[in-house]
């Protein structure tokens, strides 16, 4: 879009990013503030269809579609209380803390092949990484909250967030090493193509693995039957206790954005990312360069697909809050470290070992020998001057669209 | 290269090169794996984890005698190899340092399996600890990259601060810990800072590239600003490494880590953890020894040996607790060994025969240091457990009930002021030999003169303190209030005492085998 | 644009702090500052845990140092480049820190259960 | 000059070089002056988390994420985590006395003037950078770990350097994680049910100034703190 704005409105170079950073931002904020509104309204609903009841009716015609916008509003005229002993400063930053957590993930996250605000060469990681600090809100809320609850919440999030990071990281290995690079672009790309090319049904360890990944970025986002640091039987609402007004809803973007966004991330790793489960464009052609709008209409429908997926994964979150009842503190670290660090180090090491002794999959031509990824770590730029020995006709630098028609040929 | 000819040739390096040399470490590692599984699996809970740590350590002393046996006669500097791609080199050093930590672990745990201070339910976690720090000091002992220094040196530290506060519930052992905790990241800190300054003026890690970089950047004509640089990341470096050494002035911590610390502790700390660190600085000061730099760092290692050496006695004399004065003598070894290296790191340009020796002498220090310190410490624990105390005053008169134990205090006392015929005379024998050949073949004459001066008043001011203990052992009343119990000799504690006394008094007389070993630590001069 | 034509941009400019790429002593400036910050707060910190966060600074003020000197970016012309060993020495760096913030946490909660506080001045039992 | 010619002479990598180096080095000494230990926790999230963009524009983007994700995420909560364990109102500030400040004030000064002296004191270190774009990449990085180079030879490494692979400490390192895992745990773990001879005579020797606690109240919290350690320590 810069190069756009430069070549054909005459923009000078820096005000061309900057403008391309607006939007972006604009965009991103967007998709937070805009998806927790309907995700709100959504669980709602749904909360209310699973306990057999109506839910929201009235405000906005016959589903109640805009109750989460006067809630917006009222949240937004409500006055904004602080308890006599809270740490002033500490306890205004926190929602902008967890806030800006989940916010700046997004900005290493793809929506469809170059539908991304900073393509990172360690995307996965970043994601990952930044999501975890999330819980410094959270912490500090409790803390600053000067109320039992809140301290109490805070020290259960803070001891289930570390502790999830482990398997979490584990699961997210995998599809890392499948593909062997960290980039959640390339990552996708690898999986285009029929829905059997997916990570997910990659083998029968991965398969197992997003299962764990799926328990795993439940806890971390602290969702039911996780949601230990806000459980309301028993600490009143935990962590924000004390907040109420806008304060508190930030705290709520900020949760239903980490929610869309692991979501969003079992999509890219384990779903195929924006390639549908039928290859539709490449099989009338599309992705072959037809041009620059059917170019542009192919990433819009990916994008469509990842958000498909991802409010897919929302929805599925919420499904399993209203149905499972919650876990015991000690429940939530037997299962973190008793089930799902070992279960994902197992499948692990079995998905390693396939890739090693069944590079190609149970039935051949539909999974893609490993040692074409190696090969391709030697060439290219900055790589070692190597002599392609087993994959002569693959070029590193090909364009994506490319290597993806190749691998449904 | 592709890939398949990229893993095979590190395939090759590694298990064909690499890894049969690092047999020792291996084996601790796994050691200290099965430790864990022993407390994890039901069908191996009812070991005893100080038969399984013993068993381990076997292999491993057994792996490191072959090493050094294997090292080849003749040509002693061609047994140098550096193992997995230049991180850790294995040379006669290494093989004797890794040796005699091998073979102080083996005493080690047979002495803490009769004090009793692990009971059964802790003892793999201690274990585990002991070996993980032992398996840092191998590694310190090999470094040969700036990233293995620093992790060795971690390596070895972070488990001796969880070893310190190993007496839960007590005041002193939670302070002594958290002090050591403390003021060890902060050297780790301070040296890793001088790390990196020193890798970015020289372009690389790897201990002889540095080398040869050092004599290019600090050549005729250097830069004042690069030279301030280097120096500025030496002194950094000397930080991390004077802690670990508890070299004047960064020994504070040493008394208080003993006094807090149990005494088992005490003589895991102070034996090991000095072997090693004087191992990293021999390897230190001769890597960066170059023509340009020696000086510097004779200057350094000279002066600090000085006032290591002769402060350390002098604060032992108001010594009341037993540990705390094995503490100041621990300090005060410290300022004698490095005496010993810089004499080595004088002579290396000048005269190497005499750095060899020089070397040999601080390894031979080193081998009979094992046992007079060890020995010192398992007397002070042992006695714990008959008399309830550790304070010099509470001795009084033990010569009564228990005197053999009086007699092996005498002899390792003794044998730390290194008066004949005990071990503790060759060693000290051997540095000051070594300091007078460096000043007659006059190298850095005038700091080697004041070394050895410094030298021979210290060994004349330990004299007192040392024969102070004894005195109150011998002639004082013991006091009303105590219980009379008795330490005989022959008991299982008895025989562990009598066990690492005797080769205290056999090192003193049949000296050349241990002499010989040590020998072939000293070719790594050459 | 008359906001950004204001006075405080040209001496920027003269210092070359703005117009010229980064070089490695800017970032040497960065690990200095953090450096001394962490250790002036393990100095005057009586809290333990204050002391604990004044290591994190050290190490990090290491770390600085490390990446710059391996990075292609700020290397200047001529000088030397650690290149990728920087990297793995700064990765190694934040893993130890981790080992080491463990250990010392538990240290300080059993210095916390012991003596019912955590300042660090009233560890004075054993004198030094 | 005008106001666009200007911007349009910025260098925009040395813009968010300042700022990160900005915020790192701003929230590094709000550590140091802050007295309330929660907030220092949250400057020192924030310095640290700024180091990790720098790391970033440095081109190590690998560091950077990792930094993130145990520095900050993982030993910092662990820290915080401290913090609320022993966070009782009169620990949370305790105050330094103004003598300790100045003193650290005039050690500080001098101490960073010698710092920063040795950072301008290099020539080829004050030069801008080449700005030469090496393809930032984790593979290399991950094959080092390894132990094979696959990287080419940095431009400006000494020809003498040895280029070696990263095996040996990349394996290693995991036992020191597990050694000092058991370790945290040893320590944070509850009291024993038992105490033999040794370890209560080793106990009661004296020391000056002892005092008996009363330790079994906080039995419980130490009991969680282990699961936390070895948790967060992974």
């Amino acid at each position: 879009m810069a190069d756009f704005l430069i070549e054909s409105i005459g923009l000078p170079e820096w005000l061309a990013w900057t403008v391309m950073a607006g939007v972006a931002a604009f965009l991103i904020l967007n998709v937070i503030a805009g998806g927790a509104l309907v995700f709100i309204w959504a669980e709602r609903k749904i909360a209310a269809r699973i306990q057999d009841r109506l839910g929201p009716t009235r405000t906005g015609g016959r589903f109640g579609w805009l109750q989460s916008l006067a809630d917006g509003i009222k949240l937004l005229a409500k006055e904004d209380l602080m308890p006599e002993g809270a740490d002033g400063m500490l306890f205004r930053i926190a929602p902008y803390v967890s806030f800006c957590a989940s916010f700046c993930a997004f900005i290493a996250l793809p929506f469809a092949f170059d539908f991304v605000g900073q393509r990172l060469n360690v995307g996965v990681f970043f994601v990952v990484a930044v999501l975890g600090l999330e819980v410094f809100g959270v912490i500090l809320a409790g803390y600053a909250s000067a109320s039992k609850w809140s301290l109490f919440g805070a020290m259960r999030e803070a001891a289930q967030v570390v502790s999830y990071e482990v398997p979490l990281g584990m699961c997210v290995v995998v599809p890392v090493m499948l593909a062997g690079t960290m980039d959640l672009v390339t990552i996708a790309e690898k999986q285009a193509g029929w829905f059997t090319s997916w990570y997910l049904f990659h083998d029968p360890f991965t398969f197992v693995i997003f299962w764990v990944y799926v328990t795993c970025a439940v806890a971390s986002v602290n969702r039911a039957p996780f949601d230990l640091a806000e459980a309301e039987s028993e600490l009143v609402a935990g962590f924000h206790t004390e907040y109420s007004g806008l304060r508190w809803s930030f705290f709520f973007m900020a949760e239903y954005g980490s929610m869309f966004l692991v979501s969003a991330l079992a999509a890219l790793l384990f779903l195929g990312g924006w390639n549908g489960p039928i290859p539709v464009a490449q099989l009338l052609g599309l992705s072959e360069g037809t041009g620059d709008t059917a170019h542009y209409l192919v990433r819009l429908i990916g994008c469509g697909n990842l958000l498909l997926k991802a409010t897919l994964g929302v929805l599925i979150m919420m499904w399993v809050r209203w149905t499972l009842p919650r876990l015991r503190i000690d429940q939530v670290m037997a299962t973190c470290l008793k089930y799902c660090t070992p279960i994902a180090a197992a499948m692990f090491a079995g998905a390693m070992l396939w890739q090693l002794f069944l590079p190609g999959g149970l039935i051949p031509g539909l999974g893609r020998p490993a040692g074409e990824i190696r090969e391709g770590w030697l060439e290219g730029p900055g790589g070692m001057t190597a002599a392609p020995a087993a994959a002569p006709n693959e070029k590193p630098n090909e364009t994506p669209s490319k290597k993806v028609a190749q691998v449904v040929r | 290269m592709n890939f398949g000819t990229l893993i095979t040739n590190l395939l090759n390096d590694t298990v064909a090169v690499s890894l049969p040399l690092f047999r020792p470490e291996l084996a601790l590692a796994a050691t200290i794996v099965l430790l864990l599984l022993c407390r994890i699996l039901p069908v191996l809970r009812h070991l005893d984890s100080a038969l399984v740590a013993l068993g381990g350590v076997g292999f491993a002393l057994w792996y490191a005698w072959c090493d050094l046996r294997g090292l080849p006669v003749g040509d002693l500097a061609a047994g140098r190899q550096e193992l997995f791609t230049g991180l850790i080199v294995f040379d006669s050093l290494t093989a004797y340092v890794r040796l005699l930590l091998m073979g102080f672990l083996v005493l080690y745990i047979l002495f803490t399996r009769v004090s009793g201070i692990p009971d059964r339910e802790d003892g793999a976690d201690f274990y585990s600890l002991v070996l993980g720090s032992t398996l840092g000091m191998c590694l310190m002992a090999s470094a040969n990259h700036l990233l293995m220094l620093f992790m060795a040196v971690e390596m070895a530290s972070v488990p001796s601060y969880a070893l310190a506060g190993l007496l839960k519930g007590r005041r002193a052992s939670s302070e002594a810990a958290i002090k050591y905790a403390v003021y060890g990241a902060g050297a780790a800190g301070i040296m890793l800072y001088g790390l990196s300054l020193l890798a970015g003026v020289l372009g690389t890690c790897h201990l002889p590239s540095m080398a040869v970089e050092l004599s290019k950047v600090a050549g005729v004509g250097a830069a004042s600003g690069t030279v301030m640089v280097l120096s500025l990341g030496g002194l950094m470096l000397a930080v991390g490494l004077a802690f670990k050494l508890s070299a004047v002035p960064f020994h504070f911590w040493c008394p208080d880590v003993f006094e807090g610390a149990a005494a088992e502790v005490g003589a895991f700390l102070s034996v090991a953890s000095k072997a090693a660190a004087v191992a990293l600085l021999l390897r230190v000061a001769f890597g960066l020894g170059v023509d340009e730099s020696r000086q510097f760092i004779v200057y350094a290692i000279g002066l600090m040996a000085a006032v290591t050496c002769t402060l350390g006695n002098l604060a032992a004399y108001g010594q009341t607790n037993m540990k705390r004065l094995l503490a100041y003598s621990t300090i005060a070894h410290a300022g004698y060994l490095m005496m010993g290296v810089a004499a080595a790191v004088a002579m290396a340009g000048v005269f190497p025969a005499g750095s060899r020796a020089a070397v040999t002498a601080v390894a031979f220090y080193l081998g009979t240091y094992v046992f007079m310190n060890l020995g010192a410490f398992a007397i002070v624990a042992l006695l714990r457990n008959t008399l309830r105390s550790e304070e010099i005053s509470a001795y009084a008169g033990l010569v009564r009930t228990s005197p053999g134990i009086v007699v092996a205090t005498a002899v390792v006392l003794v044998s730390l002021i290194g008066l004949p015929p005990l071990a503790g005379f060759i060693s000290k024998f051997l540095i000051f030999a070594s300091l007078v050949e460096a000043i007659t073949s006059g190298a850095e004459r005038p700091l080697m003169l004041l070394l050895l001066v410094i030298g021979g008043i210290n060994t004349v001011i330990s004299l007192f303190y040392y024969l102070r203990v004894l005195k109150v052992m011998t002639f004082d009343p013991p006091p009303a209030e105590r219980a009379h119990e008795a330490f005989p000799l022959v008991s299982l504690p008895g025989a562990l005492v009598t066990a690492l006394v005797v080769p205290v008094v056999a090192f003193g007389i049949f000296w050349s085998g241990l002499y010989a070993c040590a020998q072939l630590a000293g070719a790594f001069a050459s | 644009m008359n906001l950004v034509s204001a006075s405080w941009l040209p001496p920027l400019f003269a210092a070359g702090l703005l117009g010229e790429p980064v070089s490695v002593t800017h970032y040497l400036v960065v690990g200095a500052i953090l450096f001394t910050a962490g250790i002036v707060c393990m100095a005057i910190k009586r809290n333990a845990l204050g002391v604990l966060m004044g290591i994190e600074l050290v190490l990090n003020g290491a770390n600085v140092n490390f990446v710059a000197f391996a990075s292609p970016y700020l290397r200047g012309e001529g000088a030397v480049s650690l290149g990728l060993d920087g990297q793995v020495i700064a990765l190694f760096v934040i893993l130890l820190a981790a080992a080491e913030a463990a250990v010392a946490l538990a240290i300080t909660l059993n210095f916390y259960n012991n003596h019912s506080t955590v300042d660090i001045d009233r560890a004075d039992d054993l004198k030094g | 000059m005008t106001g666009a010619t200007l911007l349009a002479a910025i260098n925009f990598h040395t813009l968010l070089f300042l700022l990160f180096a900005g915020l790192a080095c701003g929230f590094a000494v709000a550590v140091v002056l802050a007295d309330n230990v929660v907030r220092m926790a949250l400057y020192l999230v924030l310095s640290l988390a700024s180091t990790a963009g720098l790391f970033f524009l440095a081109g190590a983007e690998f560091i950077g994420a990792m930094q993130l994700m145990i520095y900050v995420g993982g030993t910092l909560v662990l820290l915080v985590f401290g913090v609320m364990l022993t966070a009782q109102a009169p620990f949370v500030s305790i105050k330094t006395s103004t003598g300790d400040r100045v003193l650290a004030g005039v050690v500080a000064a001098s101490l960073l003037a010698l710092l920063l002296q040795a950072a301008f004191s290099v020539d080829v270190w004050r030069r801008p950078g080449v700005g030469e774009v090496a393809p930032p990449a984790a593979t290399p990085l991950g094959m080092a770990l390894v132990g094979a180079r696959v990287d080419e030879p940095a431009a400006g490494a000494p020809a003498t350097a040895v280029r070696s692979g990263y095996l040996l400490p990349f394996e290693i390192v995991s036992i020191h994680l597990l050694v000092v895992l058991v370790g945290a745990a040893y320590l944070a773990r509850a009291k024993r049910r038992r105490t033999p001879r040794a370890i209560e005579v080793a106990a009661s020797v004296e020391s000056p100034s002892e005092s008996v606690q009363s330790t079994g109240s906080r039995a419980a919290a130490t009991g969680t703190a282990s699961a936390l350690v070895s948790g967060g320590s992974r």
